[in-house]
């Protein structure tokens, strides 16, 4: 398969601060990818970093075979890179409609706005209401339908499950899954590794603003003792 | 953010200890010197300014704080001791002394109001109750409108030196402004400064260590505004007037420049922002070419590319590292 | 017999980019060159110099410029002092430093009352004299209620008192007066105050281009078809040219000079036109006035030591195209004929500048104040 | 002064307690119903997944947010309305989530900062700054209990993050708090830290009581006798580590099951 | 005549109209400063200069190129907008990543820039511009003669304000400009030239401003300084009204405006100052102004 994403020796800093050490990574064309790590090594800067936010940066990121380091931040999108970020971004002034229709369309083979409504039912039904007055879980779905839309290549999530119920936790999981049916290539941080299993292919752990190792999913078992104790869970 | 001053304290060298000092006894002389040479009013003026720029550093450069309406303080004690003064026939020590009590007072109202506020919320307010100041000059019966208090008598200090003798004023004025650094100086390097300091570089974290931020910021503003007095009421001694110039928006925005051009947050840097702007302006003063676009310019420039103003670049310097001057903020 | 300091050297010190910059101006600086190039160029033998600054009308800033002036640029006079404010300003300082001050350009009367100095002269006009011309010829057209709008400062006050005086003592009242700022834009309050005081004339004891805002914007609001009149107080030549005959036509106005009063009058306008492209008004004529007598006395006591020159000031008539006739009294005012004015209508008026009738002339002794009672305490 | 006055008396077991507490932000409620005790010399720990609100609720305690509803009580006054600093003044002291200590000061001033206020040296403008000297020894000595005297004369700013994390902790010592409340004090911290400070925690909590949120949650486990589980701003269970961890709910919510 | 708390009901009506005129211009000004503090977080002290600039613009075009009034109202917040959009492409963009107070300073550097640049060509006493022929004369209401002018800038005012507040609420270039005013990175990770975006609205709110000073031009002089006398006024009205909304700039502007015509009547000598009063008092109670939200 080709690689879609490919990282290498990537270094970033927040001021003065050198955050990413030399990331190493690549993501193939469909494949779904989660990076494992504790807090505050560096997972969402590597994220943040790929979209072009962080931009003190070195380093070679590569998408769909050209390079990335110069491309600036408003063109990432149309490239065909989709960001949901750990916050979810949802414009509190807008409303729901509205923040989905923000983004725009890059290329074809994006849901149609009556595809979102339907795979996210209860979005319709709030649909003109600002984006705040949506709980946790609604504002996450709302994040992820909202790239859905512009017909992405690759879609990039920080912590999606972060402090949402089981249940809609679930419900994001299938919408992830759908997804990958239809070939997305999605790359994802996450800590509720139980959830990343059940979803992702290959596995990336983090440790100190590195990549300290990778592995496919199924030798998951075999490395749960070792994951306990970098993760400290 | 450190200067001479700090680099005294920790010793961290000799040598740069004895090129410090070196020049504060060289600056000293050309200042006592100076008369010989220059249009003393000139110099008076320039001392006034200097001053009143240093008294706003400390605010600015030492507490994080820019306010947009520190012409109140200087204008308004201005005011006060040149109505003191003529109306009352105060000596000009005590007169002095109420315009500094004054500017304090108006320091305390104003720093009450602004102190909610942070950043340019603060500095917006500060102009806006400056501005309110200015009309209440503008109205009020005892500043006499546009004509301003005139013909300030000098008078005697302490009943003795005779001040319509300039060379007496200036000398009287470099002692006030030596003093008025020294207040400065002593202020910045005291437990209190130091508690500034931190409120200045992490807010919560001084709030959470149990100290009333509110309560420090607002002493340094009094204090700043007393200091911006002292040099608006030696000001109206020498020049013999009060007027709305002096409490107009424009004068505030003045010594911003002067600050901002000498360098914030050192502790003579405003002096030489001072020292620039006011011989600009008496060389600009009789030409037609209105001193306000310089001014504009100068200050695009400094923020643009010149944010750490001329004593801070210098001090960033290579030759200004060497001499053990260190520059950070 | 010479000059002390081997140079005769005059300020003008005027506003030459604010609201009254019309009143003199730049164009005051001509008049002063011209007065010495009149002269000769050159007096006791050294050259005449014209030196010049805008004081914006800020006292400070012209007591700054005085103060350099006279201690480090020999200057021995200064002349013009366009507004109150710096005219009170300058010529204290010129007192202390017994200097020569000329002011044509400032009003009040203070000047000469208690703040008079030996060696400071009033020249063109007063704000006695305004309320005298002004003031007198509306109150014997039947205005006898007035409303002020009073510029807040010396010269509004002393203006609007004596104008006050005139009318209380003719039998009339004043309703009420609000005090504007100097360069006020929007006036509409002011005059809808004015408006609703009833007062059948309003009185603008103001200058320059606040006088011109306000009668603008009294037209605006319908203030002289309601019936009421404006009374402005002080208004010149240069202000009837800025606001142009439809809208000025009818005022009423006093000034010392008009410049198509006779032959002399007119010469000296046609040259001052070639050099600065409007016709002079009482306030650049005074000033060409001014330079003239200073360096006659100056001639005429070999010296331009202050004392001698003041003293010569004070005994010589003067005897120019503005001052004729003119005497000097002991508190430095300058005595001369000031004449009523009024605008006419545009079909009237026959040719560029030709914008007064002159209704009459007012002798300067009734226009002016009695030095021995200007309160002035060098006249004894 | 009314905390020496309850001092004086038996010690409440209790020293913080917080009864219905709540906090809307706009339209969002990011804390409610929350009920806590924290008791003398003993270390509570507060858990929950991110954004559960654990940051929020430690700014309702310290009054750096006023609670939309609920009542605060510290040593049996009652703080519902009063300000930050003084809540801090009464010993109530805390630390931050990001590391908060005064970049451009050294450690050792870091520290003394913190004792000024306590030595009645915050105040005076007309002093040099040798009038702080004498606060020195006890600087050095918090220093050296935290393993920082080598870096007593580094910048702050040049600290490694850990390191921070630990003159952060040295600082709020400085105050000699009753009641400390740690924000992820071992967060992004390297291994040897967390065991320095989990002792210094222990340590400290003899005396006093702590309450820290802490994601790692062996150390929650080594050192915490009481645990609050917090999930979307409400309590999900509480009690010591062993029972909590037990809970099903909480394995669900937070520490994840197989299934969900 | 009648009379209420001894204020004839005329003086009273007439006051409050003139309030509310002077409320227009406070709100088109508010409004800008609002809009552009929003998105690029720069308090913005060349807004007085814009203002004038526009007048000044009108009045050039008048007496240069013998453009009147019609084409000016949009020909000149044009060229001032397009002159704004430079001044943010050369300098303003280097400075949204410092203290927000540099913003603060260089704009007023601008300001004291471009109004002394003026007011060395102009002087500062001011250029007459004639009111359009179509609004000259006045209207008799009864209570008070209305300048047909000064009721056309009330209605106008109204009708940009509730324009350009449809503009951001109900269009989509609206949605880009709330949501960046929310986070700018996520916006432009969205594929949305937020630089772009930056720099239209620095020129938005600076065309407005020339805008007002277009309106303005007929009623006071063209003068180099009638914008920093302006700033300060408004600066309060923002502060009072808080930067959280757009609706709020507005309606303060407005009601502030009427405030102080309503000063004028009861108080006179306060009505420089009560705009700043009422600041102080909404310091007081409500820190982060009537509408806004706090920082
Ligand atoms: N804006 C910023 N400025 C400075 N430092 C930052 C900034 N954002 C993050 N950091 C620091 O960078 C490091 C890595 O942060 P990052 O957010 O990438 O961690 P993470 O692995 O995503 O953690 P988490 O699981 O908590 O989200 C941390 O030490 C953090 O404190
Ligand atoms: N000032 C604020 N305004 C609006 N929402 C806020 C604010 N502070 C916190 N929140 C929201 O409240 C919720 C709880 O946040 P909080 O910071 O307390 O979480 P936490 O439990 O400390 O999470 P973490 O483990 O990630 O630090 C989050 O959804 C957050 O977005
Ligand atoms: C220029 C002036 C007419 C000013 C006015 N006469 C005054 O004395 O203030
Ligand atoms: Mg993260
Ligand atoms: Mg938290």
């Amino acid at each position: 398969m080709a690689d879609l994403l490919e990282v290498q020796g990537l270094n970033a800093w927040y001021g003065e601060s050198h955050i990413l050490h030399g990331v190493d990574m690549r993501v193939a064309e469909g494949e779904t990818i989660t990076i494992l790590g504790r807090n505050g090594v560096g997972k969402t800067t590597t994220l943040r970093t790929i979209t072009g936010i962080v931009r003190t940066r070195k380093g070679r990121i590569s998408f769909a075979g050209s390079d990335m380091m110069h491309v600036p931040l408003h063109k990432t999108a149309h490239r065909g890179i989709g960001f949901v970020p750990e916050e979810r971004g949802i414009f509190s002034t807008l409303t729901v409609s509205e923040n989905l229709l923000l983004p725009p369309v890059v290329a074809k083979g994006g849901m149609t706005l009556d595809e979102i409504y339907e795979l996210f039912p209860n979005l319709y039904e709030r649909r003109g209401s600002p984006g705040t007055k949506l709980s946790g879980g609604e504002q996450q779905m709302l994040a992820i339908a909202r790239i859905l839309r512009t017909g992405v290549r690759l879609l990039i999530l920080d912590e999606p499950t972060e402090g949402l119920a089981p249940v809609i936790v679930q419900r994001i999981g299938e919408v992830l899954q759908t997804l990958k049916g239809r070939g997305m290539t999605i790359l994802l941080v996450e800590q509720n590794f139980r959830f990343a299993s059940r979803i992702a292919d290959r596995f990336y752990l983090m440790d100190h603003g590195q990549m300290v190792s990778e592995f496919p999913v199924g030798e998951l078992p075999q490395r749960m003792d070792t994951l306990h104790k970098v993760l400290g869970v | 953010m450190t200067d001479i001053t700090e680099t005294l304290r920790t010793e961290k060298s000799r040598t740069a200890f004895s090129v410090q000092a070196g020049f504060l006894l060289v600056g000293l002389l050309l200042l006592l010197l100076a008369p010989f040479f220059f249009y003393p009013i000139f110099l008076m003026k320039l001392l006034c300014f200097a001053l009143f720029a240093c008294a706003f550093n400390l605010l600015l450069g030492y507490t994080g704080l820019l306010s947009f309406g520190h012409a109140t303080f200087f204008g308004g004690a201005a005011y006060f001791t040149a109505y003191t003064v003529k109306s009352w026939g105060l000596p000009p020590e005590l007169g002095i002394l109420i315009g500094v009590i004054g500017a304090a007072f108006l320091g305390l109202v104003m720093g009450f109001f602004a102190i909610r506020r942070q950043g340019i919320y603060f500095a917006m307010i500060t102009l806006a109750l400056s501005q309110m100041f200015f009309f209440f000059c503008l109205q009020a019966e005892f500043t006499e409108g546009e004509d301003g208090i005139q013909s300030v008598p000098r008078g005697h200090l302490f009943g003795f030196i005779d001040l319509n003798d300039s060379t007496n004023m200036y000398y009287f004025v470099l002692a006030v402004f030596l003093v008025g650094i020294l207040i400065i100086w002593r202020f910045i390097n005291s437990p209190f400064g130091m508690i500034l300091k931190s409120i200045r570089e992490n807010e919560s974290r001084a709030i959470s260590l149990g100290y009333s931020v509110a309560r420090y910021k607002l002493g340094a503003f009094v204090m700043s505004a007393a200091l911006a007095g002292l040099a608006g009421a030696v000001k109206s001694i020498v020049f013999q007037f009060a007027t709305l110039t002096d409490v107009a928006w424009q004068m505030s925005g003045e010594v911003i420049l002067m600050t901002l051009l000498g360098g914030i947050g050192t502790l003579i840097g405003p002096v030489f922002g001072a020292g620039l702007v006011v011989a600009l302006e008496n060389y600009l003063a009789t030409s037609e070419f209105p001193v306000t676009i310089i001014t504009g310019i100068v200050f695009m420039i400094c923020v643009l590319i010149f944010r750490r103003g001329i004593i801070g670049e210098f001090y960033a310097s290579r030759l200004g590292r060497k001499l053990g001057f260190v520059y950070r903020r | 017999q010479s000059a002390t300091d081997g140079k005769v050297k005059i300020g003008i010190l005027n506003d030459q980019s604010g609201v009254y910059a019309d009143f003199g101006g730049k164009s005051s600086v001509e008049a002063a060159k011209m007065a010495v190039e009149d002269f000769g160029g050159k007096v006791l033998g050294v050259p005449v110099e014209i030196v010049d600054a805008d004081h914006q009308n800020k006292p400070d800033i012209a007591s700054n410029i005085a103060r350099q002036w006279y201690d480090t640029e020999q200057v021995d006079a200064i002349m013009e002092l366009t507004t109150s404010s710096v005219a009170l300003a300058v010529q204290a300082i010129a007192k202390e430093k017994k200097k020569i001050d000329i002011v044509t350009g400032a009003a009040t009367t203070d000047l000469t009352g208690k703040a008079c100095s030996p060696y400071g002269f009033h020249w063109a006009y007063d704000t006695h004299a305004l309320a005298v011309g002004t003031g007198g010829a509306l109150v014997k057209q039947g205005g006898d209620s007035w409303f002020f709008l009073t510029a807040d400062y010396a010269f509004g006050y002393s203006l609007e008192q004596q104008t006050t005086d005139y009318v209380k003592a003719s039998g009339g009242t004043v309703v009420g007066a609000v005090r504007h700022p100097l360069s006020t834009q929007d006036f509409s309050s002011f005059l809808l105050q004015a408006q609703s005081s009833g007062a059948k004339v309003i009185g603008l004891a103001n200058a320059g281009l606040d006088t011109s805002n306000a009668i603008k914007q009294a037209a605006e609001f319908g203030i002289t078809q309601g019936g009421q009149h404006l009374a402005a107080l002080l208004f010149t030549l240069a202000e009837v040219h800025g606001l142009g005959l439809e809208a000025a036509q009818g005022l009423t106005l006093t000034e010392g000079f008009y410049w198509n009063r006779d032959d002399e009058s007119r010469a000296f306008a046609k040259k001052f036109f070639a050099r600065t492209g409007k016709m002079p008004n009482m306030i650049h004529t005074g000033t060409y006035s001014a330079v003239t007598q200073y360096l006659k006395a100056v001639q005429k006591a070999g010296t331009d030591e202050t004392e001698a020159v003041a003293k010569t000031l004070h005994e010589m008539p003067v005897d120019d195209v503005f001052g004729r006739g003119g005497t000097v009294g002991a508190n430095g005012r300058m005595i001369h004929d000031m004449y009523l004015l009024q605008v006419k209508k545009p079909a009237d008026s026959k040719e560029p500048w030709d914008y007064f009738n002159v209704l009459a002339t007012i002798p300067g002794k009734e226009a002016y104040i009695d030095p021995a009672k200007s309160g002035c305490d060098l006249v004894k | 002064m009314a905390v020496s006055a309850i001092e004086s008396q038996a010690k409440p077991r209790v020293v913080l307690s917080a009864r219905g507490l709540r906090r809307d932000f706009g339209g969002f409620t990011a804390v409610k119903n929350v009920d806590l005790d924290v008791h003398d010399a003993s270390v509570h720990a507060l858990i929950g997944p991110n954004g559960a609100g654990k940051t929020t609720v430690f700014n309702l305690l310290t009054k750096f947010l006023q609670p939309t509803a609920g009542t605060i009580t510290l040593m049996g006054t009652d703080i519902t309305y009063t300000p930050p600093d003084k809540v801090a003044r009464m010993g109530l002291v805390r630390s931050f989530q990001i590391s908060a200590v005064f970049p451009h000061l050294s450690v050792l001033d870091n520290v003394r900062v913190a004792l000024q206020r306590p030595n009645n040296l915050s105040t005076q403008f007309w002093r040099p700054l040798s009038a702080l000297y004498r606060l020195n020894e006890r600087a050095e000595q918090l220093l050296a209990s935290v393993g920082l005297s080598k870096e007593r004369d580094h910048i702050a700013a040049d600290l490694s993050y850990g390191r921070k994390r630990v003159l952060e902790i040295a600082t709020t010592l400085a105050l000699d708090p009753k009641v400390l409340l740690l924000d992820e004090p071992m967060a992004g911290m390297g291994l040897e830290d967390v065991g320095v400070v989990s002792a210094i925690i222990r340590d400290v909590a003899r005396d006093r009581a702590v309450l820290m949120v802490e994601h790692n949650l062996s150390v929650v486990a080594n050192i915490c006798q009481h645990v609050t589980v917090l999930q979307r701003g409400e309590i999900l269970a509480e009690g010591d580590y062993a029972t909590v961890s037990q809970d099903e709910r909480v394995r669900v919510a937070y520490m994840g099951t197989e299934e969900h | 005549m009648t009379m209420i708390f001894g204020i004839p009901l005329q003086a009273l009506l007439g006051q409050l109209l003139i309030g509310l005129i002077n409320g227009s211009f406070y709100a088109l000004l508010s409004l800008g400063l609002a809009i552009i503090f929003g998105l690029l977080r720069v308090i913005n002290f060349a807004h007085g200069a814009q203002y004038m600039l526009g007048a000044f613009v009108a009045y050039l075009l008048l007496t240069y190129a013998g453009i009147g009034y019609w084409p000016s109202l949009i020909l000149a917040p044009v060229i001032v907008g397009f002159g704004g959009a430079i001044i943010e492409r050369l300098f303003l963009r280097r400075l949204y990543d410092l203290d927000p107070l540099y913003g603060l300073l260089f704009t007023f550097g601008l300001a004291l820039a471009v109004e002394g640049t003026f007011r060395y060509l102009y002087g500062s006493s001011g250029q007459p511009y004639a009111t359009p022929a179509a609004l000259a004369g006045g209207a008799n209401l009864g209570f008070m003669f209305l300048p047909i002018y000064r009721g056309w800038v009330v209605v106008v005012s109204l009708v940009v304000c509730l324009g350009t507040w449809l503009l951001i609420e109900k269009t989509k270039l609206g949605a880009y400009l709330r949501a960046a005013t929310e986070n700018a990175v996520l916006v432009q990770v969205f594929g949305v030239n937020v630089p772009v975006l930056l720099t239209l609205t620095y020129a938005l709110g600076a065309g407005l401003a020339a805008f007002a000073g277009v309106l303005a031009a007929p009623i006071y002089q063209v003068s180099p300084l009638m914008g920093s006398n302006m700033i300060i006024v408004v600066f309060a009205v923002v502060v009072v009204g808080g930067m959280g909304s757009i609706m709020g700039a507005i309606i303060t502007g407005y009601v502030l405006g009427i405030a102080e015509g309503l000063t004028k009547v009861f108080y006179p000598e306060a009505s420089n100052i009560v705009i700043f009063v009422i600041m102080a008092i909404v310091l007081l109670i409500r820190p982060a102004g009537l509408f806004g939200r706090d920082a």
